[in-house]
């Protein structure tokens, strides 16, 4: 029964946060945070089988009703902000959802089915989320709002969190598609939050683009229920015949559009107008952990070519969001097309669909979304305590905050190094593609894309760290204080990633050795040597062919010629098509 | 080498009507500290795939005289100006000082009335 | 959002022989602004002359002015004075002098070269170039008693007489010489690295090369035909074979092929003046204190040298003045580097072969 | 104890610097490189780099514009270092002395350890020089060495040295004296 | 026991190597060249040094860069899994850039920049590398592709493309762009003096070894041909040294990516069909 | 490209061209302008060498302890600074005696070191010829 805690708690908390004055309500999300997180906990530990749970009837007609109501809001709304895309694609919906409620399926299997992938995504939501909320009770202050709406802020995330929580438990494709249109729904008003022109232009963007994942899952249920006589995910799995996959190769496509993958991936990157923790929480804990827990759920009945083309067209998008970041300079930006990159990878390791590549796929989950929230609230900070947004700008930052220099070293280390999480998933992707090379020599090319991306985000990440550590020594170093709101978050992510490296123990990929004696000889024989040879250093100025001009420095730029961005697209929608027409053959 | 003296007023008109780019190869300006505090500033061409061929106008002026720049005409010639401006310490149209000499070393050195 | 960031190159650096510094405004290493300071090697030749040496040793200090062109820097002077002293030289020494000259001409030549290569991180042909160059050193050694400074040429003549021995070793050396330098012409023209370092880099169309008045390597590279041993009468260049060597292509490749051909073509005349050094005195005695005005052109290694000397019948002179090559070149150099990587700046200046010390005075 | 003083013999690195000479000098030295003398044996590499440099070769008279630059490359070698005048416009001002743009040898900024004469000096006489220099960075000592006319005094904080500031303005120190 | 005393002596191994192949340049380029123990001479000189810093993360960066390779070099001789070692040597590179990075000073930053430009080259094909070995021997641990046979034959074409690596890992010409002393001063190295230019002076040496003993997996179980291999390899990647300029960064990347990255997917694909 | 890997190869094989100087001395051609040399005796103190000097580097100075010469009126030494020569030979051909009281040797001159005071010994010999 945690599971129906973990759904109908966050909404309870909800509507207590909304009334109440500053104090009360960070005490109050403190301890809602911790409960919630205790509980996932608990589940996660007590769990043994798949839990299956049925639903009374009457829960399939107040489903229907909510359906109903969220499509025709957003008719309304394209109607209203003059936007023929959300109008369209509201409108297709409506009378897809129709034609899905005329049809009816035979077989029937439980509403919640909680399996282990589930439990893991309670706790990343829970854990992750609410350290994201706690978060965003001291960036919301700083915000221009009224007390109701900074309090409503709040209430949303919580329901977001409950909505996220149902979406992992469900087993329903129909009840998967309402809750899919309320994330749409979470993310437009989110986005919005703002109510400026550019926030309510990315929101409806965003919105527009979601849609068209919510009628990729119409027409996949339309599939399903006349081909397979089922609206259940489980039965579809079951029964799938591989000759037959459309219904799974829509809900893929879905999952790319939740996921932001190329094609797609004008929505997220419009997202950051949004408040941070607005951002931290769509990249890292909700929405688009959808995308790779979609692929997750379809893996076993991919197979064949589905399996190839996904894989190949997670990789691609992987290697290419990389690339793209490269060339970009706001923080935020690089961090998002970071994470369409890494979703990518996940969901196309998903699609591999071995054992080993889906265990890589559930550590990349899990430390991505750590990862992401610790390096999106230091975009928070930097905007709020150090008025920066671009990467240029941010040269010397050692200077003035060692503490922010060392999360973001953190976070981008631990994406890119051993012994950390997110290292070990890839290292694990790539052992799991050797092994299917032999299978299928396309999976090389999803090997060289791997390689490449991973070596491009490397370059990212180190692009920007680099920066924070152009020191100058001379100048008058300014401490800047952080409020604890915003470090002990971040140095509960670390402390998570740091326990982390657990995990690489008990993968049995790398022997214990493997794992500490870099971090030991790494970390102490230098500052050993270093404060013996310090003591009778000399101090020089740095070597500038003997001229005493001021040294303008940046780092490398990557222009980015237009042609290869929408050669990149091209690409990506061909893959697409290649898949749904290939399929269709 | 044929000399031709020109009033300083017209130099630019001069060397505007003489100076074919494709025919005539810009030298330099020279300098040459005459007598009673006077200067002499020449501008020399020689031409192109000729025997000997040395054009040098010249004018004679005095040291504050602000001696007209020729840099639209002859792109090269900033070169030669900043030098004069080093050289003799007077001021030509457009250009600034400090190719060769610092603050603290002798100024105008070649002009005649410094020493 | 493109930013830029400003890339010295000296004064001191490795690639550089000579103290000038360029400052490189680059996007990336893309070079989109220049700003150059030229005179660090400022001594103040030009009023020494005029004010602390006597007419008959200032041919020894202008010498110095630069160490690569000296031997036209001294004949140039030289040469001006005997013009205002009226002297006539006699055919020899016009062919001795000649001989320097050219030689010079090699050495410095292979110098560039060698020193292309190594700002284009050739190292193995710097060695190459550099180990070859010795001959042409000794062979100068043999002729003049110093490897650098030759203090060859005096007012009326030159200061030493050529032996039979010798020019037969010098032509031997030179024949040995020639075939280097037909490998060197191979290597630059086949080599698939320096052809990507060299072709199409730092070019310099016709056009450009007229509007920045440019001259020496630099402008024949671009086609232009200036060459003052081409327009002067007084040295017997038309009778020793000189032929003028042009390029159309501007880039640094063309002004190495330019090179190549100059130091065969150089080698031919010496190996003419060596078989026929015409009887007579190396020396003629001079009168009287120089009075009057000459302009005198040579064509030094870089390009083309002026001198103009005043004198006023004394033993001091008015007014000596030094155009030197690189200084006219020094617009066209700025030019140049627009819109090239920085990585080929070095082997851009190195293939002007600059010679700041000339320059600066 | 255990003497390394011995093998700063055995690989000098050295930096060039052309404070003003007509590059004959400077010729010279790259002809040392050459194969025909190969200054590589003695263990010599042209770092280019002052910080990495044990052997300073200075070329020319100090012209006005280079002597900032020439104390400022002497401030940024670290100790043991050694000091080679090439040729005789450095350690005399040469030809060029009394110049009006030109200080008359070196070792009026810097103390110079090895004069070579001639001009130019012949590569043989660099290759002396070198040799000589190479012993005299043998017996040298760790000790600070400050060039004659820096303007700034190296300060002290916290154990570290400063040598930041050595070349700020040399006109001033000469009014001072 | 011997493999404890090879970790120690790894960088006096690639110290030798370095000296002997300046030795080889010199008489490559017609002289006579520095002694033997010249690399050694020249440490023990660096550390008699006067120690001069710029700053203390610069320096700190530069010791860390040495040992993370020396624990590459360790993993290697104890034979442990390949990729994890190619990544932690990536890390080690990173070090070195930081430290590029970390001061104010343009030579270092452009020396960083180009490094990291120069990983998008190598780094591909070096995992594929490993890939291969474990497509080859069924894992990626060193000690397993040590005792199997040969595997030069089957990986002809990545051997070929790691060809191209070497000269990038040792700055050699025509790949030695990120060192580039004639442009860049040494690039990333500039600001290092004294007793902290010898930690990366000596991680030269281990890259050195680096280089060669991940070669030496190309001749499997085979010690004489494993000699061979490195003496060849050894002879060509210096005579390329010597007849090739430095070529620029973007001709380098493309190059390498272009001919590396082909080359090594045709063999996995090659692998994979056979 | 592949005649200069040929020539590194078979250079690997070949004696290299250096000299190994300070061991194997390299004889200097008899015509080599190395220092100049002063013979005492023949000396007619007409002091042409040190006007013709460009750089000064010849200076007759006043002493207490003159050279033991019947021409040497005014009790003058011959100084000469081989670190201030630039070795041009203008003193030799200036001179009414060459040979024998001046002439240019082929030897090379000296390696100075700090001690020897190349600089400030000649500064005050300058200001002693000119007082």
């Amino acid at each position: 029964m945690t599971q129906i805690l973990l759904i109908l708690a966050p909404i309870f908390f909800a509507l207590i946060v909304l009334g109440t004055n500053v104090s009360v309500r960070n005490i109050f999300t403190i301890v809602f945070v911790t409960l919630l997180a205790v509980v996932s906990l608990m589940n996660f530990i007590s769990f043994d089988i798949p839990i299956e749970i049925s639903t009374p009837h009457y829960f399939h007609s107040i489903f229907v009703f909510l359906d109903f109501l969220l499509l025709m809001y957003f008719f309304w709304q394209g109607v209203v902000k003059k936007n023929s895309y959300v109008s369209l694609f509201a409108l297709i919906q409506i009378i897809l959802y129709a034609v899905v409620l005329i049809l009816t399926p035979s077989l029937m299997s439980s509403d919640i089915l909680v399996d282990k992938v589930s439990s893991i995504m309670y706790l990343v939501i829970n854990i992750i989320g609410g350290i994201i909320i706690i978060y965003a009770l001291k960036y919301i202050e700083s915000e221009d709002f009224t007390r109701f709406k900074k309090n409503a802020f709040i209430a949303l995330l919580f329901l977001f969190l409950s909505v996220m929580n149902f979406i992992v438990s469900t087993n329903n494709i129909e009840v998967f598609f309402l809750l899919f249109e309320l994330t749409t729904l979470f993310s437009y008003i989110l986005i919005a939050y703002r109510k400026d022109e550019t926030s309510l232009l990315n929101a409806l963007q965003a919105l527009w683009m979601n849609q068209i994942g919510g009628v990729a899952i119409l027409l996949a249920l339309i599939v399903s229920i006349t081909q397979y006589e089922t609206v259940y995910f489980d039965i579809l799995i079951k029964n799938i015949d591989t000759a037959y996959l459309l219904p799974i190769v829509l809900l893929v496509i879905a999952a790319f559009v939740k996921g932001a993958s190329i094609p797609f991936d004008k929505w997220l990157l419009g997202a950051m107008v949004a408040p941070t923790p607005v951002s931290a929480i769509l990249h890292s804990a909700t929405m688009v952990k959808i995308a790779p827990y979609l692929m997750l759920k379809l893996a076993p009945a991919m197979s064949g070519f589905v399996s190839v083309t996904v894989t190949l067209i997670g990789t691609f998008v992987f290697f290419t969001a990389s690339l793209l970041a490269l060339s970009k300079d706001y923080f935020k930006e690089i961090l998002g097309l970071s994470t369409i990159a890494l979703l990518a990878l996940m969901m196309s390791l998903a699609a591999v669909g071995t054992p080993e590549a889906i265990e890589a796929c559930l550590v990349l989950i899990v430390f991505h979304a750590i990862s992401k929230a610790l390096l999106f609230f230091q975009a928070g900070i930097l905007e709020k305590s150090f008025h920066l947004k671009y990467v240029n700008d941010i040269n010397g930052l050692i200077n003035h905050s060692p503490l922010v220099v060392f999360f973001i070293l953190i976070g981008f280390a631990s994406l890119t190094l051993p012994p950390f999480g997110v290292f070990i998933a890839k290292f694990m992707a790539i052992e799991s593609l050797s092994n299917e090379i032999v299978k299928n020599p396309l999976y090389a090319f999803a090997l060289v894309f791997i390689a490449l991306g991973s070596v491009f985000l490397t370059l990212l990440y180190f692009k920007v760290v680099t920066k924070l550590f152009a020191k100058d020594v001379d100048a008058k170093a300014r401490h800047v204080e952080i409020s604890a709101y915003y470090t002990v978050p971040s140095a509960i992510l670390v402390i998570f990633l740091v326990l982390g490296i657990y995990i690489s123990f008990d993968l049995n990929l790398l022997s214990g050795a493997e794992i500490i004696v870099p971090v030991i000889l790494i970390a102490v024989v230098p500052l050993l040597f270093a404060t013996l040879l310090f003591k009778n250093a000399h101090r020089v100025k740095e070597y500038n062919c003997g001229e005493k001009d001021e040294i303008k420095l940046s780092m490398y730029y990557f222009h980015m010629p237009k042609y290869i961005q929408k050669a990149i697209i091209i690409t990506a929608i061909l893959g697409m098509w290649i898949l749904v027409i290939g399929v269709l053959i | 080498m044929r000399k031709i003296k020109v009033a300083l007023e017209n130099i630019v008109d001069e060397i505007k009507d003489f100076y074919d780019y494709k025919l005539w190869h810009f030298l330099t300006i020279n300098g040459v500290a005459l007598e009673d505090n006077k200067l002499e500033v020449q501008w020399i061409f020689s031409k192109y795939e000729a025997l000997d061929d040395v054009m040098v106008y010249y004018v004679e002026c005095d040291y504050k005289d602000l001696i007209p720049s020729v840099v639209e005409i002859i792109p090269s010639a900033i070169i030669s100006q900043r030098e004069i401006i080093d050289m003799f310490g007077v001021k030509v149209e457009g250009s600034e000082k400090g190719l060769y000499l610092d603050e603290d070393s002798l100024q105008a050195p070649l002009s005649g009335c410094s020493i | 959002m493109k930013k830029t960031i400003n890339i010295p190159l000296g004064s001191q650096h490795i690639s550089l022989l000579e103290p000038v510094r360029f400052k490189f405004e680059c996007e990336n290493e893309k070079i989109v602004g220049v700003d150059s300071d030229v005179g660090f090697v400022h001594r103040g030749v030009e009023k020494a002359c005029t004010t602390r040496f006597k007419y008959d040793a200032v041919g020894y200090v202008v010498a110095r002015v630069c160490g690569l062109c000296a031997i036209t820097h001294s004949l140039s002077y030289t040469v001006a004075i005997e013009q205002l002293l009226d002297v006539e030289v006699s055919k020899k020494a016009k062919y001795l002098r000649v001989l320097l000259l050219e030689l010079d001409r090699i050495h410095s030549h292979m110098l560039c070269l060698s020193h292309t290569c190594e700002s284009a991180g050739f190292e193995a042909m710097f060695m190459r170039i550099m180990g070859d160059r010795e001959l042409i050193m000794e062979i100068q050694e043999l002729l003049t008693g110093n490897r650098i400074q030759f203090d060859y040429i005096s007012i009326g003549g030159v200061n030493r007489d050529i032996s039979l021995e010798t020019a037969k070793k010098i032509v031997n050396s030179l024949d040995i010489v020639k075939q280097k330098v037909l490998g060197y012409i191979d290597e630059f023209t086949n080599n698939w690295s320096l052809s990507l370092k060299f072709k199409g880099i730092g070019a310099l169309t016709l056009d450009e090369a007229y509007r920045f008045n440019a001259i020496g390597p630099l402008a024949r590279a671009s086609g232009l035909h200036i060459d003052v041993r081409n327009e002067i009468e007084y040295l017997p260049y038309k009778e020793l074979g000189f032929k003028m060597q042009t390029h159309t292509d501007g880039d640094i490749n063309a002004r190495n092929i330019i090179r190549l051909n100059e130091i065969l073509n150089s080698l031919e005349m010496c190996n003419n003046i060596l078989a026929g050094v015409p009887e007579g005195e190396i020396v003629v005695k001079s009168k009287g204190k120089p009075s009057g005005e000459s302009l005198v052109r040579f064509e030094a290694p870089r390009g083309e040298l002026m001198y103009f000397v005043k004198g006023n019948a004394t033993a001091m002179l008015d007014r000596v003045r030094i155009k030197t090559p690189t200084f006219s070149s020094i617009p066209a150099f700025s030019h140049i580097f627009m819109g090239e990587n920085y990585a080929d700046a070095p082997a851009i200046l190195a293939s002007f072969d600059p010679c700041l010390s000339c320059t600066a005075k | 104890m255990f003497s390394l003083n011995k093998y700063r013999k055995k690989s000098p690195w050295i930096l060039h610097y052309n404070a003003g000479s007509c590059n004959g000098c400077d010729i010279e030295i790259l002809a040392c490189l050459s194969p025909k003398y190969d200054l590589e044996r003695f263990g010599v590499i042209n770092t280019g780099n002052p910080k990495q440099s044990d052997i300073f070769l200075v070329t020319g008279p100090v012209t006005f514009r280079s002597r900032e630059r020439l104390i400022e490359l002497y401030t940024q070698m670290p100790e043991p270092k050694v000091v080679v005048a090439v040729g005789s416009c450095t350690c005399t001002g040469g030809v060029f002395r009394d110049m009006y743009n030109v200080e008359d040898g070196i070792d009026i900024y810097i103390p110079v350890d090895v004069y070579i004469p001639g001009c130019a000096a012949s590569p043989e006489l660099i290759i002396d020089g070198v040799v000589q220099a190479l012993d005299i960075l043998e017996k040298k000592t760790k000790e600070m060495e400050i060039p004659f006319k820096l303007f700034k005094e190296a300060t002290t904080k916290k154990g570290i040295t400063s040598r930041r500031e050595s070349a700020l303005k040399i006109g001033e120190n000469d009014e001072k004296n | 026991m011997i493999e404890m005393l090879l970790i120690f002596l790894a960088p006096i191994i690639g110290g030798f190597v370095y000296g002997f192949e300046r030795i080889v340049r010199a008489r490559m380029q017609n002289r006579q060249g520095p002694p033997l123990l010249q690399p050694f001479y020249d440490m023990l000189k660096l550390i008699d040094k006067q120690a001069f810093i710029v700053n203390p993360y610069h320096s700190i960066l530069g010791i860390m860069h040495f040992f993370t390779l020396w624990v590459v070099v360790a993993f290697i001789i104890l034979g442990q899994n390949l990729l994890y070692v190619i990544f932690l040597h990536l890390l080690s590179t990173i070090f070195l850039i930081l430290a590029g990075f970390s001061v104010k000073s343009i030579y270092s930053h452009i020396g960083s920049n180009r490094e990291l430009l120069a990983m998008i080259a190598y780094e591909p094909i070096l995992i594929m590398l490993a890939v291969a070995f474990f497509m080859i021997n069924g894992s990626f641990d060193i000690s397993a592709i040590r005792e199997n046979p040969s595997s030069i034959f089957p990986l002809i074409l990545l051997f070929l493309a790691f060809l191209m690596v070497i000269p990038i890992k040792l700055k050699k010409s025509p790949f030695d762009a990120t060192e580039a002393h004639q442009e860049i001063v040494g690039g990333v190295e500039v600001e290092f003096s004294g007793v902290f230019f010898e930690f990366l002076y000596m991680a030269k040496w281990l890259e050195y070894f680096f280089v060669y003993s991940l070669l030496v997996l190309f001749a499997g179980n085979n010690l004489i041909f494993a000699i061979v291999l490195a003496l060849f390899t050894f002879l060509v990647v210096n005579l390329v040294d010597n007849a090739t300029a430095r070529i620029k960064m973007n001709h380098l990347i493309k190059i390498v990516v272009t001919i590396g990255l082909t080359l090594g997917m045709l063999n996995l694909i090659g692998l994979a069909y056979v | 490209m592949f005649t200069s890997l040929f020539k590194a190869l078979t250079n690997l094989f070949k004696k290299p061209q250096t000299i190994d100087y300070p061991v194997t001395p390299i004889e200097k051609d008899k015509d080599y302008r190395g220092l100049i040399e002063y013979g005492e005796e023949s000396c007619i103190y007409c002091m042409k060498c040190e006007k013709a000097c460009p750089p000064g580097a010849i200076l007759f100075v006043k002493t207490d302890t003159p050279s033991e010469n019947e021409k040497n009126k005014k009790g003058l030494k011959y100084n000469y600074n081989p670190y201030l020569c630039i070795y041009c030979g203008e003193c030799v051909r200036a001179c009414p005696k060459p040979e024998e009281a001046l002439w240019q040797s082929n030897k090379k001159p000296e390696v100075a070191v700090r001690g020897d005071n190349v600089n400030s010994d000649w500064f005050e010999l300058e200001k002693l010829h000119k007082s």
